[in-house]
């Protein structure tokens, strides 16, 4: 056996006793910065390199030799060819390479019924059309457009699929797998009704925005299982709009369909990545409440507060300020690394990641050096 | 899942009688493989 | 370097002499059996088979192993998941498990002009709607169709190339490419006019009939090109209708973009190689008139004729008649064989192959011990 | 080849101005594979 296959072996233990609430033999550690980062660190044009794949293996390949990490750094990625044979609104490339989301609304408010009856079936004939200019006009050029950006992204991934099995196999990595879905309100504000327009639906029409979270948990059930459920292998939900509601309305149109998404992935046997966005602490009770071992990574809140409320139950991850990379020393950074593992580690269900993803890299700056050294000392201080 | 833009495989069947002589054991995974692929394609236009 | 690795580069050289004119060290050999043939021989089921790729890996290992050839036996395809995902009318699965092709016609006789005045839009606005049934219907349906159909086949042809990498990797075949195309007559008659419908345009309209094989003949030159033309590549064009035709009309309505085709091809540096169907005996001098080095594969004729008549100018191919693996004893199949060497080989520019592709398999005929015979004694005695 | 279902890269460059600042000799190949490749699955259809 290679040293890599036994250090993947070792990481998939490591994950394998997280998941199942377990103590591992150390903190697992999952490097915070993306893609993006790699390529402005391997010194690359960011847009030309999402457009060229090809130029991505040296990438990462530096990307994974500098920074410790057990989960292969790559993440989950927006890449630009399939959108832009789509004619993408939603997902566009900013000037300077990044894939960005600008405000859109997908779904119309005197759709809610037509979206209600048969949420899929209005995708396909309002959604899509409305927001990817491509598929919207005559019929033959909608159907190239979505069979070449279909194939496209397909080629893609896997693309990026081979240099992530390279990476693996150099590096030892865990290996894990991944499904990403949506809290079926979140859903309904980011690509359909947009922040403003879910905001407004709120307080108008209450009913409709339920019943359309109603009819979609199918949808966002069925995008979030994995094809092979694996202790290895976890479903992602990242979590936006909680934050921003009332507590009757997170009660009554957020937290049901969100609570039954969670609950019937763990009862098919997958793990489940909340990911925990902004400052939920007002609704610590609420998650409490979801399955044993549902994996949250927070960004915002009190740490102490929540290892001591959920601690027992679930899997704490997150936290760590990645903003503190730009502006600390290198103690500071890693003062910050000790001061969450001596709150979040003891007793184990703790996974060492950041508050967020690290994008941007500036050569000048300091975040890549307080970065290394911020995994590097998780990972040897991380031991039970 | 009720949509007329995703069949199960036995709804599928059911729109195609020509596949009643054929290894339908065989045809099956590779029919739904493509229908989730298209489902999974679409649904993450919208995450 | 490995013994395949030698054998590559030596099969190499073969088909880069004879392409190029020069007389190789030995006649270039090619098994005329199939896919089809290969998964019968293997004793699996031919319908299964072509659904369920993963079995093919040990059919073509055994195949590969059996059977002499200097090229890959896997000739082009026709995969049943992407023409099953569109409803297609004129390729569909036998219950044998044959891909066959039904008459069909996917251009009416009254669309000719609109045909002519832009060909590729009436194929994509007429001639697919009619032939693939879910390429007819709602616009979000027939885009989903394509997409998952197109993909499909992408996967397919992905997961039978690495395939073939194996082979070409163990067995040391040549490294061949091939783009496939028509000629514009062949092409109208095939999928849009149909026999029938193309022979009474010949009479009732035969301006138009010249006017369509004009118009689509940047169509055939762009579906022939290769994205890197090579030494080692091929345009493959099977010819159809010529010997269905008067000599007036072939003269007229078949040859001149035929000619075109073929000569454009050769001016860009693509070999050729047409497949002669049926008897082609009356049109030798129109074929001298190809560019130098265009490969001919026969079906049927005077080989003696066309070794005198084409031989010097051009590379001669086929005529080996399969029928006879079927009927004869092994050693008429090789006195056979000899026969062809002795008229074909003398001067080079010839290629061993049969006058049609084997696809049938009997467990119980003499087919697969004749070929094998056939194929070894060619390699064998084939030296120059 | 005129047709309103497939364009060359300068056709399709002219028609998407906002791929004028982007790195269009990684974005050009890429847009004529899929064009291309489009073109050939949908010929070989009909042979």
């Amino acid at each position: 056996m290679t040293d890599a296959v036994t250090m993947t072996n070792e990481r998939n233990q490591l994950f394998r006793d997280l998941f199942s609430g377990k103590t591992p033999k150390r903190v697992p550690v999952s490097n915070p910065a993306t893609q993006d980062f790699a390529i402005q660190y391997a010194g690359l044009d960011l847009a030309e390199c999402q457009w060229d794949l090809t130029k991505l293996e040296p990438v990462y390949d530096k990307f994974c030799q500098d920074f410790f990490t057990d989960t292969y750094p790559g993440g989950s990625i927006r890449i630009p060819s399939h959108y832009q044979l789509l004619g993408s609104t939603p997902i566009v490339m900013s000037s300077s390479g990044f894939m960005q989301h600008p405000e859109v609304v997908g779904l119309l408010a005197e759709e809610y019924d037509e979206f209600i009856a048969s949420p899929y079936d209005c995708i396909v004939e309002k959604v899509l059309p409305r927001l990817f200019t491509e598929l919207n006009g005559a019929p033959g050029k909608v159907a190239m457009s979505l069979a070449k950006a279909m194939r496209a992204q397909s080629d893609d991934l896997a693309y990026l699929g081979t240099i992530r099995a390279k990476m693996n196999a150099k590096y030892g990595y865990a290996g894990m797998i991944g499904a990403l879905t949506e809290a079926p309100f979140d859903f309904m504000a980011d690509f359909l009704r947009s922040f403003k327009g879910i905001s407004g639906d709120v307080r108008r029409y209450p009913d409709k925005v339920a019943a359309a979270c109603d009819a979609v948990l199918p949808l966002m059930i069925k995008k979030g299982t994995l094809p092979n459920p694996s202790m290895l292998g976890y479903t992602f939900i990242p979590l936006h709009m909680a934050p921003y509601l009332r507590d009757k309305d997170f009660a009554t149109l957020y937290w049901p369909t969100f609570k039954k998404l969670v609950e019937t992935m763990a009862s098919m046997g997958q793990n489940v990545q909340l990911f925990v966005e902004q400052d939920w602490m007002r609704y610590l009770d609420y998650l409490y409440e979801l399955p044993e071992n549902t994996i949250m990574r927070f960004e915002y809140g009190d740490a102490k507060l929540v290892k001591e409320k959920l601690g027992k139950k679930h899997i704490i991850s997150g936290f760590y300020p990645i903003t503190l990379l730009q502006t600390g020393t290198k103690q500071q950074c890693i003062d910050k690394a000790k001061e969450l593992l001596d709150i979040l580690a003891p007793g184990g269900k703790y996974w060492f990641q950041a508050d967020k993803s690290v994008i941007n890299f500036e050569a000048k700056g300091p975040v890549a050096e307080n970065m290394s050294a911020v995994l590097e000392y998780v990972h040897e201080n991380g031991t039970y | 899942m009720d949509s007329k833009y995703y069949l199960t495989w036995e709804e599928y069947l059911a729109e195609h009688p020509e596949l009643e002589d054929k290894p339908t054991q065989a045809i099956a995974p590779k029919i739904q493989k493509y229908e989730d692929a298209m489902f999974v394609f679409i649904m993450d236009l919208l995450l």
